[in-house]
């Protein structure tokens, strides 16, 4: 049907058949318990990179995302067990934060004009610091809350849990499908990753879109930040470290354009459980040394990414089978 | 038909001052409700800007904006769309990777709960589409479709936001015959609803067929606004240039002016899915011009010869010598120069000067370390900038800032600057004005007379016959026909281009 | 007319940026201008600034003309790895340094090769293709050193990281040599226009015949050259190769670097000096962190308050505001077109 | 007979020192060793990758699970898990902030007493002379640099002649350490100032003594040099008189985390909850070329 989706699907099928691969050598990896792990596992990961494929898809980067999510974690924990708050109105306190954070980002970027690499570097430096600043040391939460959301899942046959927090980020999936894909907002995002200039004479509103994209992709690791700190009820300033990078690499093997304009929210998904399909693979196999793990990491990543590109550009959209001409440099 | 009724769109004593550079000097500009209103002046004039200011995208450095009756101060784009001021800037302005009904309602789909209504938006587009003649999937990206496609598109975008007064900045330039029909009938339709139309063009003959009215620019400055009728075309021509234009034609019939020995043949050169393997030799001296409609595969042609896309069959020579070009480094090495027609993506380094943009070809010629010297480089920019009249403040100035005819010459000039013996130009005078436009054909003529071979890709006919020594015809990504001597004419062209069932000559 | 051009320069933010981190630091710690002549070389606070800033001024070099031509290299550090590494077990193992140096650079040529490969020929984005190297290299150099920091003795190889040559420590002469020679190569040569046509608008360098892949693979190349060099020069530092931590998150300090020397991440218009003047601010900035007497958790929030700082006063939009206080006009609210 | 043939795996947090990437080939060379399958997980520094491992472990059915928690936070929910599924759990190198009972036991040093013990030794070794000592962190944020911090102060608490004038953090790394300590160096006039560095860890301290050397001091005598770990290095710099001292983190903790699984699985003995590896000092009359040559073989 629609061409544009073929890039999708490929994900897709690229993400079941090294599945497929995977389970012929183990076999065990076919359960409902790993399945719901990687949903569990990668909760905080998905939903940061909701945000991310905002952001790209506008042409930007955030690079401050892992870096907020443990500014969450430990401001999160410092207000519940410093300051006695109740974990919701913590919450409460950390999404507004964060935001505010975004906002600020994402204002710089537009009226400052310095690249959205670089005020995000800087928010990434800022947001660690202020984390370090409040508090070095990893602090535990013990909350009744936490422990009935930890204790709280929907068991699947075959002994998998659906956790509070898997659900919270497909639900993040599932509005940020219809955020981009079915709202006005979603389409200026894409317009300004298309062509910032065109799309400010077509009467975009490029300011407000982009303070909202960045203030969306902080808020978004501030809910990622919330999902980690019940994933392991604490906080801690070092957590999430580098997370920023598995959540561009999954934008992009879901499909996502780097450059813009171009991609989906659903691709990411495929993109994240890609990812976690790696993580376990190589827990399973267990014979990696530490140097081989990250070698196979980096081997596999490069491999998706060249299918998906090899996909992708076999299906660029584009008449009588031509791609479109902003891309006549691709060519041969 | 214009009355004398109150402007809905006025610009009163609007100065806008880039760097050191007064782009527009105190300029008044009144558009009536019910009117066309012609904005004409030479590359440079200040139109676009004029018009950027009127609708919100530039802020004004002095002078103020009224809108029925009333200042108003447009911060942005949206402002002035909110008002019901439909534009269309220049240059296909529209977003490329979004659908063409996406594009069509950008900022103003029907939504319920918050959520666009997809359908709605289809079914919409769809029917919009059919009233320009246009039968296309507007689910597909609007990049997919050819620049005549994405104007329309654009066209229509910008008449569905005008509630008062619609701009058109050069719309027609990459417009065909028909569709050209078809925009006039729509604006005629608009005009007798009374809505204030601005059109700018550097088509004369399109001014007089559709205007009512015109205000002049020169150098930033107002000439003056004057009723069409009492006007003539060489007294515009006047009014813009601030001389009278010289037509500088080669005194001998194009068609039978001497030719040289063959420089170049491709023999059944072609890529399967792109063009029909093709034929055609171009001799020293000769112009040889290339038409046919939109999406003919004239660019593609080119794009072939050139080693842009490289070709599965057929062979080069150059000077009877085989040559092997599979891409463009090699075409350049082998004497071709391309001026390619999207001037923007596949011409302009926007950010490099002037100076560099003309010198670029000849060095990537040269190779990395033959480096050409400042004052080379000063020289050879000046002398080609002199030669083709390039307006610029000075040579050290990014590129990117010059009015759309003058990149157009300062591509020409990169590459006469690689004295090159076989040279494409494909649409060179799109977007140019009527001056430049004359000079730009006389430099064909002269190239022809200094013994280049050329190949000229154009949608205006009576150019095309001006200077062509033989003219081949594209239709359905073959070469159907070339004609010859008195052949050439207008006339047959069309005939060559339209009928399908002319046996098509057979192709040498 | 050469001195105005001189003194223009000199003007830029960047210097004035340095110039004030450097004031901080004096306030900060009064010894910081203070330099002595002690065992045949400088020493002072301000030559540990040169010392220290001289490998990320080096891997700027090389990223410079990577984001010049509108890409960016993640990679370096893990480069920086990989050639110390390579290195440090040739030499550990007996083979001399006059071969393992070759070889270690060649390691990093290599790389930056691999990468300019992705990018050229399969279209791989930049960022995203230099992620796999900057995982897997990391990887890589473990490999070589087995996880181990492997140390050796060898005078060559440490004389790289600790020697001293006219009394500067030699990272600083390896750098400036570098930047000059390099700075040469590419103004003085056609080589410089065509990386910023390339990075300006690669399909109409296609057009104007720039083989822009070799210049691609050339410019990657270099990358990785200039990254293997700043690993020589850390392994021969502590004269030792940690796989480990060598270079560990300093390609974010070298992109930061080329930013605040004023090349733009949309590619084009480069200078590599700027660069290195942008590696020198981040390395005062670090400094003077390390003589503050802060508490180490205030590190990352001084450090991005200050480059913070550096941004608004080198944007654009702060470039306008000072000027209209000096001239009546209102410059356009557009970004540049594209 | 004892752990031959079971599945245990072991979840380590990466390899970002040399101590670290010992610990790794000591745990693998026992359990070859002792016929076990060691299931290995490096997680790469991060916490989320090492409960990802463990869940992968749970699912994979094995017969127990080793892990050297990167942080003492945040194990709760897994360990719950598997205590579900019956696996036992040993925490290697770190203790964590959860209940008892959700682990077998834990085989770890007292980084708090580790920095006693070297704040002790200095204590012992500069009498009532003033002393400024500087210091260098580890990560910021990671519990040894914390414990050790804390155990160190309290070490020459009781010591008024003793003060910490700087403290900044060096990484864990070499080169970071040797630029911290040039620093200070600089800021202490010329380190005429410092009697002593000391660092979190011993390649920090290798770094500390490069950038003493540099400066034209001699390391071990014009400043004293201590540290943490008790890797090859700094016995070879301790044999050159570089170093003055060394608490060693035994790199074997494997063998009695193996011992505990070994009468537990097989016997079901329940081991002691807190496994204490010896917190040993080591100075330079302790044989350091001996030390150097017995741990140059380790894979540190
Ligand atoms: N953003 C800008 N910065 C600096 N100078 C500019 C800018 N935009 C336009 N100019 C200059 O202002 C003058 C007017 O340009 P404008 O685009 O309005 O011309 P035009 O009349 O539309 O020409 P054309 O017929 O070629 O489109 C030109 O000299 C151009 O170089
Ligand atoms: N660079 C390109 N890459 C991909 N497709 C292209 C490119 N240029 C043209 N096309 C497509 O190929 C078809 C043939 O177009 P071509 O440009 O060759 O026709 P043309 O006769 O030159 O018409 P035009 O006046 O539009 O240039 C068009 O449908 C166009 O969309
Ligand atoms: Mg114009
Ligand atoms: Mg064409």
């Amino acid at each position: 049907m629609n061409r544009a989706l073929r890039p999708l699907l490929a994900t897709t099928a690229i993400f079941l058949l090294a599945y497929i691969a995977a389970v012929l050598q183990y076999p065990s990896m076919l359960s409902t318990r790993v399945l719901g792990n990687f949903l569990t596992d990668n909760a905080f990961l998905g939903i940061a990179a909701v945000g991310m494929t905002f952001v790209i898809l506008s042409g930007g980067i955030d690079l401050s995302v892992g870096a907020v999510i443990g500014f969450s974690t430990v401001l999160i924990a410092t207000l519940i067990m410093w300051a006695g708050l109740h974990p919701l109105i913590a919450f409460a306190i950390t999404l507004a934060v964060t935001a505010g954070f975004g906002a600020v980002m994402g204002a710089a970027i537009h009226y400052l004009k310095v690249p959205s690499f670089i005020v995000t570097l800087a928010g990434m430096f800022l947001a660690r610091g202020g984390a370090s600043v409040l508090s070095p040391d990893s602090i535990g939460i013990k909350h009744e809350l936490y422990t009935s959301i930890s204790r709280s899942y929907i068991l699947l046959p075959g002994g998998g849990r659906l956790t509070v927090i898997a659900m919270i980020m497909l639900a993040v999936f599932i509005l940020g499908i219809v955020l981009a894909h079915r709202t006005r907002f979603g389409s200026y995002v894409y317009a300004l990753g298309g062509n910032e200039t065109s799309a400010a004479l077509m009467g975009v509103p490029v300011a407000r879109t982009t303070i909202l994209v960045y203030t969306l992709s902080s808020t978004l690791a501030g809910i990622a930040g919330i999902v980690f700190s019940l994933y392991t009820s604490a906080g801690y300033s070092l957590s999430a470290l580098g997370v920023e990078l598995d959540a561009i690499a999954a934008v992009v093997i879901g499909g996502t354009l780097l450059t813009g304009g171009y991609g989906f929210v659903a691709g990411t998904f495929i993109g994240v459980m890609l990812q976690g399909l790696v993580q376990t693979y190589i827990v399973f196999d267990g014979t990696l040394s530490s140097w081989w793990t990250k070698i196979v990491i980096g081997g596999l990543l490069f491999l998706f990414i060249l299918l998906q590109r090899l996909v992708f550009s076999a299906a660029v959209p584009g008449k009588k089978g031509f791609g479109p001409r902003k891309k006549a440099f691709r060519k041969s | 038909m214009a009355g004398e009724s109150h402007p809905v769109l006025e610009a009163r004593g609007i100065v806008k001052i880039f760097g050191q550079h007064r782009a527009l000097d105190g300029v008044d500009f009144a558009v009536r409700p019910g009117e066309v209103h012609a904005l004409l002046g030479e590359n440079g004039a200040g139109k676009s800007t004029l018009i950027k200011i009127l609708t919100g995208a530039y802020q004004p450095d002095g002078g103020e904006i009224v809108l029925d009756g009333a200042p108003v101060r447009f911060t942005d784009p949206l402002n002035a769309q909110g008002s019901g001021i439909g534009t269309v800037y220049q240059e296909v302005n529209l977003l490329p990777n979004r659908s063409v009904a996406e594009n069509l309602f950008l900022g103003r789909q029907p939504t319920r709960f918050g959520l666009v209504q997809r359908h709605a938006i289809v079914t919409q587009a769809t029917a919009l589409m059919a009233t320009y003649g246009l039968d296309i999937d507007v689910r597909a990206e609007l990049g997919s479709y050819s620049v005549a496609v994405q104007q329309i598109v654009a066209i229509a975008r910008a008449v569905e936001l005008s509630g008062k007064v619609l701009v058109l900045d050069e719309p027609t330039a990459s417009l065909d015959r028909n569709e050209v029909e078809k925009l006039f009938e729509v604006i005629a339709k608009l005009k007798a609803r009374g809505l204030g139309i601005i059109f700018i063009t550097h088509f004369l003959d399109q001014v007089f067929a559709v205007a009512d009215r015109v205000t002049i620019l020169r150098n930033g400055q107002l000439i003056g606004t004057r009723d069409l009728s009492t006007l003539t075309a060489t007294e515009v021509v006047r009014m813009m240039l601030g001389k009278d234009l010289a037509y500088g034609h080669s005194s001998l019939p194009v068609a039978e002016a001497a030719k040289g020995p063959v420089k170049v043949t491709f023999t059944g050169l072609g890529r399967a899915d792109r063009v029909a393997p093709f034929t055609l030799s171009l001799h020293e001296g000769e112009v040889v011009g290339v038409a046919g409609l939109l999406g003919s595969g004239r660019t593609e042609m080119a794009r072939l010869m050139f080693g842009v896309d490289t070709a599965d069959e057929g062979d080069i020579t150059v000077a009877g010598k085989p040559v092997k070009i599979r891409n463009p480094a090699q075409a350049v090495m082998a004497g071709f120069g391309f001026c390619p027609e999207d001037r923007k993506l596949d011409g302009i380094f926007g950010e490099l000067s002037v100076r560099e943009n003309i010198i670029i070809a000849l060095q990537a010629k040269l190779g990395w370390f033959r480096a050409l010297q400042r004052d080379e480089q000063d020289e050879i920019a000046g002398r080609y900038a002199d030669d083709l009249d390039i307006r610029a403040a000075n040579h050290d100035m990014p590129v990117k800032l010059l009015s759309g005819g003058n990149q157009q010459k300062v591509i020409l000039a990169r590459w006469l600057a690689n004295d090159p013996t076989f040279l494409i130009l494909d649409e060179p005078t799109r977007g140019i004005d009527v001056g430049a436009h004359a000079e730009i054909v006389r430099t064909i003529n002269r190239l022809r007379e200094e013994g280049l071979a050329l190949l000229v890709i154009s949608s205006e006919l009576d150019e095309v016959v001006a200077y062509s020594n033989r003219v081949v015809v594209m239709r359905d990504r073959q070469m159907v026909a070339e004609l010859h001597g008195a052949d050439i004419t207008p006339a047959v062209i069309v005939a060559a281009i339209a009928d399908n069932t002319l046996t098509p000559e057979p192709v040498t | 007319m050469k001195r105005q051009a001189l003194t223009s320069a000199l003007l830029r933010p960047q210097f004035a940026a340095l110039a004030a981190v450097l004031f901080i630091n004096w306030l900060l710690f009064p010894g910081f201008f203070t330099i002595t002549w002690q065992d045949g070389r400088l020493f002072g606070s301000l030559i540990d600034v040169l010392n220290r800033g001289a490998p990320v001024a080096i891997l700027a070099i090389g990223v410079t003309a990577v984001i010049a031509t509108k890409g960016v290299d993640l990679s370096v550090g893990a480069v920086m790895a990989i050639s110390g590494a390579v290195a440090a077990v040739m030499v550990s193992t007996g083979t001399p340094a006059s071969i393992a140096i070759p070889v270690a650079l060649l390691a990093g040529l290599v790389c930056g090769f691999w990468n300019g490969v992705l990018v050229t020929y399969l279209d791989i984005q930049p960022i995203i293709a230099t992620l796999v190297l900057m995982v897997a290299g990391r990887g890589l150099a473990q490999l070589i050193t087995e996880g181990s920091i492997v140390t050796f003795s060898d005078p060559l190889l440490s004389y790289i990281g600790t020697g001293a040559l006219l009394g500067l420590p030699m990272p600083v002469v390896i750098a400036l040599v570098l930047m000059i020679v390099t700075t040469l190569a590419v103004r003085r040569t056609a080589l410089g226009l065509l990386i910023e046509a390339v990075g300006v608008n690669r399909s109409a360098a296609r057009f104007a015949g720039i083989s822009s892949r070799l210049l691609l693979l050339m410019v990657y190349s270099f990358a990785g050259f200039c990254a293997a060099i700043a690993g020589l020069i850390v392994a021969g530092d502590i004269r030792g190769a940690d796989a480990n931590n060598a270079g560990l998150w300093l390609e974010l300090d070298a992109i930061l670097a080329v930013v605040l020397g004023g090349t733009s991440l949309l590619g084009g218009r480069f200078s590599i000096p700027m660069s290195v003047v942008g590696a020198l601010i981040i390395q005062a900035m670090n400094t003077g962190i390390l003589i503050s007497g802060f508490s180490p958790q205030f590190n990352l929030v001084v450090k991005s308050a200050v480059i913070i700082l550096i941004l608004v006063l080198q944007s654009p939009q702060a470039g306008q505001w000072i000027s209209r206080r000096f001239t009546p006009l209102t410059p356009p609210p557009k970004r540049s077109a594209e | 007979e004892g752990l031959s043939g079971k599945v245990i795996g072991f979840s380590q947090i990466g390899s970002e020192s040399g101590w670290r990437a010992a610990e790794t080939s000591v745990t693998r060379a026992e359990a070859e060793r002792l016929g076990v399958d060691l299931k290995f997980a490096d997680a790469q520094q991060k916490q989320e990758n090492q409960i990802k491992a463990l869940r992968g472990f749970i699912a994979q059915g094995v017969d127990a699970i080793l892990i050297a928690p990167v942080v003492s936070t945040g194990w709760e929910e897994v360990l719950t898990e598997a205590k579900d599924a019956e696996i036992p759990v040993v925490l290697l190198d770190r203790g964590i902030d959860a209940p008892e009972d959700l682990y077998l036991t834990s085989v770890a040093s007292d980084q708090v007493k580790e920095g006693r013990v070297a704040g002790e030794w200095l204590v012992a070794n500069v009498g009532d002379k003033d002393c400024k000592v500087v210091e260098l962190q580890g990560t910021v944020g990671s519990s040894p640099a914390i414990n050790r911090k804390q155990g160190f102060e309290e070490g020459i608490a009781a010591a008024t002649n003793i003060s910490i004038i700087r403290s900044q953090t060096g990484d864990f790394t070499r080169s970071k350490g040797k630029e911290v300590m040039e620093g200070f160096l600089k800021a202490e006039g010329g380190g005429a100032d410092i009697c002593a560095v000391y660092a979190h860890n011993d390649d920090m301290a290798v770094g500390a003594i490069q950038a003493i050397k540099d400066a034209g001091l001699k390391p071990g005598s014009d400043i004293l040099v201590v540290s943490i770990d008790a890797v090859p290095d700094i016995f070879a710099a301790m044999a050159a008189g570089e170093a003055n001292a060394t608490v060693e983190l035994t790199p074997n903790m494997a063998g009695p985390a193996f011992e505990a699984l070994d009468a537990f699985l097989n016997a079901g003995t329940m081991p002691e909850k807190f496994i204490i590896t010896e917190s040993k000092l080591y100075t330079p009359t302790d044989d350091p070329q001996g030390e150097y040559d017995r741990r140059k073989g380790l894979g540190y």
